[in-house]
């Protein structure tokens, strides 16, 4: 399980906007994106998912080619795109209908966790914008595909909530042996969750450096506080520079 | 209940007065029952001949409910058809218009030659008059599928057959139901016009009858029926629309 | 192909349908009136039934009668002279096999008021048409007598709408027959003037209405012919003897028509069936061969009907032997 | 230039065939011209008619032009008001329904009696018929309006007015479009009908007098000139509306 | 120019959303809004906005009720909400076309500072999801009212750019002279921006705290790495919990 990108180019029009990016994520593994906005990560992510076809380069996936094919992943927008004339579990179990094998009991159990029990039978526009993030990621959960694409999923939370959620991606990361590719503008969050931060610079996006995040799991709330992770974090945003 | 007579009365008062005007008027100018018959005249000549009239009535109405049915399923399967296959869409959109334009009238000798006298011609032209709008509207409403659900659709893999079903069909709902409302308001006057090409019993054919035998408040008999069931029909849909987008308007408003 | 008829026709059967009656249909040129009434008494009366017949009665609505009965749709159609030679001229192989009338009543009808006393005054006047070719050349054929120019006349297509209405504002008169719309404005008792084709043309003169039927079907069906000649030729010598009954009897077919209006139109009808005519039905040649040469010179027509194939008198003797 | 080839030809072609197939079927049954005559027929009677055909054309075209014009604004204004006012809209609704169901022929006498032979009542019908589509779906597109731009438009204090025109107007353009096609397919055919209720010129009076005179070729002749007519104005429409809502494909595609 | 908030309380349906909220906001303040995901924060801008009616309380400016008036305010809404026909440039003019007076030239300039140099013709859809929130936020710069009510801002921005706006705001604050209320999740950033912040509890919203920010402006970036801040922030954590 292994997915390898391979000098990968995209423009839109003349705009070259992906140039050149090459990495793996291997199986298991969580891969954090970080650069500046409107550098390219969510035309990445299309890139990877076949939304989009590149220019240039190809998208391998346990080895085979999956360049332009759609559905290998498991994907989470970076806007909530909640369907308007489903309720909060009816959107939920979307991404598993699609798949063939909807589970509205455990659907129902992840939305209780995110606070959302009150609100099965709503529908989008009676959510918070939190609210419907969360959502959005609990449908993404609930795809069976191994890898997930998390476009900023988090960004609309507060500081709890979000701590919460992160905590269950990770369990569910291990229980499930997921592998995830992760865009956040969030380095104390890309640091906390990942084994590795790609870093894009911007017009074109190509990648300034990977980071091998040393941190052991499991990981507990007071590595935010030690010593090393904020000399980890001064390098990253170093690099951003 | 209390909101539907609040939504009922301010349309019966209009429709009160303007009866009352039109009483009136006739009274008043004294024109003669055979240029424009007094709404009175009408109800009286109604009560008169509604016995033998319900037949008729009820022809109409099975062969404009058959003949609507068909006209919906072919205008959605059509549309869904032209949007599924960009190339046919291309292919036929000129002849769907073309069909549009044979005047009826026109048709008609042609298809009574082709079908025969039955029901099918005549079930065929209403069909074919319902059909059009009700295309158009879906096939737009398909075009303008939300642009964000579209992509979460196809990254996540979505057949053809799920982004149909669970996106584009759903979305283009509200458009589809201003494509039979359209539609529903013609259906029975075609049902009605498509009587006068070969019939024996029907709206249609009660309202000839009595125009060549020049009784005019029968004729408006005849028109006021009508109406009354393109309104029933229009009302169905309405309702039925109403249904379908329920989750619109659920919640609080702002 | 009389077979393949009676199936396309099942459904709409009469209640009396047996299994040995031939099934077959009649095309009406119009909504039914006292033009049609020995049809209804033919029907009533059980004529049909006695020659094995089952008929359908059937409105034409916008379509045209005689395309119809060519195409072997319908085996009989209710037409007029003018639309036969017309419909021949273009190849459409109808045949009239009776004239229902002898004389053609129609004329034109303008309110008194209007001030038009006869073609003449027709100059400067709008004239409300039903939409034919032939409109023109008949006017100008009303007109000449006295001089008059039918290019002089406003044509304004009114189609069939009701011509008590049209006359109402911007129509000045209208073309109409008289045994129905004439006998309407007496009922009405509408102040108008009716100035009769006939007293100004007599080329005109032509049988109108007449019942049709195919060449196919007099070549490979006479029997079923002769058999509707007959029965219909009864039906009407009962009109021309009782035009009450008659009467009851088209309003009990069609309830819808207004009877004050059946019962005076009969009235004035039933004289005229047959007039002059050795028997109900008969027509002469001379009329056809005039009337062909009448439209061919007036252009309306681009090729010379031959007249005596439009018609045959071949049933209605038939049926008298 | 090269993309507008590659859009056209597939119709192109499809008609090239449906030519093809009719000519060869009316030739291989021996269909008689009277029936359904052949293509090439009517091709040969078109050229010859067309010069005193053409002055009907150009009558037509006039109409329907000036109808369909007001039946646009017609339809757009009366849709602007019933959204506004929604009172208005319960009260008027049922009689817009009503409006579409009184038959033309039956009005077509009560028109010329209050408006006379002139071409006022033919684009009285015209506008008449093709408003209702559009106010219809214009009136749908109005109650679609996106939740979120409506709530900061409201926030922001802007007016009424500036929420019509700056976010329910443009928001409904699509919508708009939908009805537009659908009444501009029926206009020309509406505007040949009208012309049977009084006229001295037109499609519609050439193809009544061909017919009264059996003459089917010409009639098909008339039939043609209608589609074309109502192909080109359909086409108008489809151009126009990929004019306005060109912000909805710039950029590149997914 | 003050805006008094008196007892407010509104509810959906059954569910009391906010409850009894009072506070104020001065001419000139900057004060900021926090609470968990979901709490109610939006809805208390609709409120003051206009666009919801509150079941009680009032909401007075410089001594006038407004209570259900809009337009009183400048307002950047969660969710972008561009409208789809208009380019970059017609979108940022939008608030001060309703009101009159829009200036191009200003709003290019706003852009262009904003790293939109390029996209001023573009549609929406072709931004990304940052570059979508500074349009919107450009387009409450330029909206004219002196209050401003700001939902998340920056919520999808990566810190650099976050800070670029955040420096950019303040300019304009103390240059036109505005109050701004602002939601954030971001603890640091409401510590770092505002003279006030706001803490709300959630299910029903109250207020739980009212922190007065004690540092003196101009804030440098150095503030971040003051003990104090940390303090502070520490004390917010705390409050929320
Ligand atoms: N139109 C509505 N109908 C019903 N309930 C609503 C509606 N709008 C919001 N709510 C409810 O009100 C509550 C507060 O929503 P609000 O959007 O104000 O939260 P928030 O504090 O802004 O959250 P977030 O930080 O996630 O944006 C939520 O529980 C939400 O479900
Ligand atoms: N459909 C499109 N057409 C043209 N340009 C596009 C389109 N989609 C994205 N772009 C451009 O591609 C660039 C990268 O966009 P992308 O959404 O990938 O950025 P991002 O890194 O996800 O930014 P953010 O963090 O703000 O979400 C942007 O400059 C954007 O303007
Ligand atoms: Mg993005
Ligand atoms: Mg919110």
């Amino acid at each position: 399980m292994s997915l390898v990108i391979e000098e990968l180019s995209k423009s839109f029009g003349d705009r070259l906007i992906l140039s050149n990016l090459s990495f793996t994520l291997k199986r298991g593994e969580f891969v954090s994106i970080i650069g500046p906005s409107g550098s390219g990560k969510s035309t990445l992510f299309h890139v990877i998912g076949g939304l989009l076809v590149p220019e240039e380069g190809h998208i391998t996936l346990n080895g085979t080619k999956i360049t332009g094919e759609r559905g290998h992943m498991s994907y989470m927008p970076q806007q909530p795109s909640l369907f308007p004339w489903r309720t909060v579990l009816q959107n939920a179990t979307l991404g598993s209908e699609l798949s063939g094998a909807p589970n509205e009991e455990l659907a129902k159990q992840l939305l209780q966790k995110a606070n959302l029990g009150d609100m099965l039978k709503a529908y989008p526009h009676q959510l918070s914008g939190g609210m419907k993030q969360r959502v959005a990621f609990i449908r993404a959960l609930l795809s069976p595909q191994s890898i997930m694409c998390l476009d900023e999923p988090f960004s609309a939370l507060d500081s709890f909530t979000k701590k919460d959620m992160q905590r269950w991606l990770l369990e569910t990361w291990e229980q499930y042996d997921k592998s995830i590719l992760f865009i956040t503008h969030d380095i104390e969050e890309a640091l906390f969750l990942s084994d590795k931060i790609i870093i894009l610079s911007t017009n074109p996006a190509t990648i300034k450096e990977i980071v091998e995040v040393p941190f052991s799991r499991p990981r507990s709330n007071q590595l935010y506080l030690s010593e090393e992770f904020l000399q980890w974090k001064k390098k990253i945003v170093e690099n951003l520079l | 209940m209390k909101m539907k007579f609040s939504k009922i009365w301010r349309p019966a008062l209009a429709l009160l007065l303007f009866l009352f005007l039109w009483e009136g008027l006739t009274r008043f100018l004294e024109i003669e029952p055979w240029v424009l018959p007094a709404p009175s005249l009408i109800m009286k000549e109604m009560i008169e001949v509604f016995p033998s009239f319900t037949p008729h009535i009820i022809s109409t109405v099975k062969l404009v409910l058959i003949g609507f049915t068909f006209g919906i399923l072919a205008g959605i399967t059509t549309a869904t058809i032209l949007h599924v296959f960009p190339k046919v869409r291309e292919t036929i959109m000129p002849f769907l218009v073309i069909s549009q334009n044979v005047p009826i009238i026109v048709l008609a000798p042609l298809f009574m030659i082709w079908f025969g006298m039955g029901d099918f011609p005549k079930v065929l032209i209403i069909a074919m008059t319902a059909f059009f709008p009700i295309a158009i509207a879906t096939l737009d409403g398909f075009g303008q599928t939300d642009r964000e659900l579209m992509h979460y659709m196809k990254m996540m893999g979505a057949t053809r057959k799920q982004i149909f079903f669970k996106l584009q069909l759903p979305h283009a709902i509200p458009s589809i139901f201003s494509g039979i409302k359209i539609a529903a308001t013609y259906s029975v006057m075609t049902g009605v016009v498509a009587e006068w090409l070969g019939a024996q019993q029907g709206i249609g054919v009660f309202m000839t009858l009595s125009a060549s035998s020049y009784r005019t408040p029968r004729v408006f008999v005849a028109i006021v029926v009508t109406i009354i069931l393109s309104l029933a029909f229009f009302g169905l849909f309405l309702a039925l629309e109403k249904l379908f987008t329920r989750w619109n308007r659920e919640g609080v408003e702002k | 192909q009389g077979e393949e008829k009676s199936k396309d026709s099942e459904g709409q059967s009469n209640s009396e349908s047996q299994e040995d009656l031939k099934k077959v249909q009649l095309f009406l040129d119009w909504t039914p009136n006292t033009n049609h009434s020995g049809i209804y008494v033919a029907k009533d009366q059980g004529y049909f039934e006695e020659e094995g017949l089952d008929v359908d009665i059937m409105l034409p609505g916008e379509v045209r009668t005689e395309q119809i009965v060519a195409t072997g749709k319908a085996e009989f159609g209710i037409s007029f002279q003018t639309q036969v030679t017309q419909a021949r001229a273009e190849n459409i192989p109808v045949v009239s096999i009776a004239a229902i009338i002898q004389q053609n009543t129609g004329g034109y009808y303008t309110p008194t008021d209007k001030g038009i006393k006869t073609p003449k005054d027709f100059e400067g006047r709008v004239y409300g048409a039903y939409g034919s070719d032939l409109e023109k050349s008949m006017l100008q054929a009303v007109m000449k007598k006295e001089g008059g120019d039918a290019e002089k006349v406003d044509m304004v297509q009114v189609g069939n709408t009701d011509y008590f209405i049209a006359t109402k504002r911007d129509v000045d008169f209208v073309n109409i027959f008289y045994a129905w719309t004439g006998i309407e404005g007496e009922v009405r008792g509408a102040d108008m003037h009716f100035i009769k084709t006939i007293d100004y043309a007599p080329e005109l003169n032509t049988y109108s209405p007449v019942i049709i039927t195919n060449e196919e079907m007099i070549e490979q069906d006479p029997e079923t012919v002769q058999a509707f000649v007959t029965a219909v030729l009864k039906g009407y010598e009962y009109a021309i003897e009782n035009p009450q009954k008659t009467a009851d009897i088209l309003i009990a077919e069609e309830p819808d028509l207004n009877p004050e209006l059946v019962k005076r139109s009969q009235e004035w009808l039933s004289p005229l069936y047959q007039e002059d005519a050795p028997v109900w039905g008969t027509q002469e040649e001379k009329r056809w061969v005039d009337y062909a040469k009448f439209m061919y010179d007036e252009n309306i027509i681009d090729v010379e009907v031959d007249a005596s194939a439009a018609f045959t008198n071949q049933f209605i003797e038939n049926a008298k032997k």
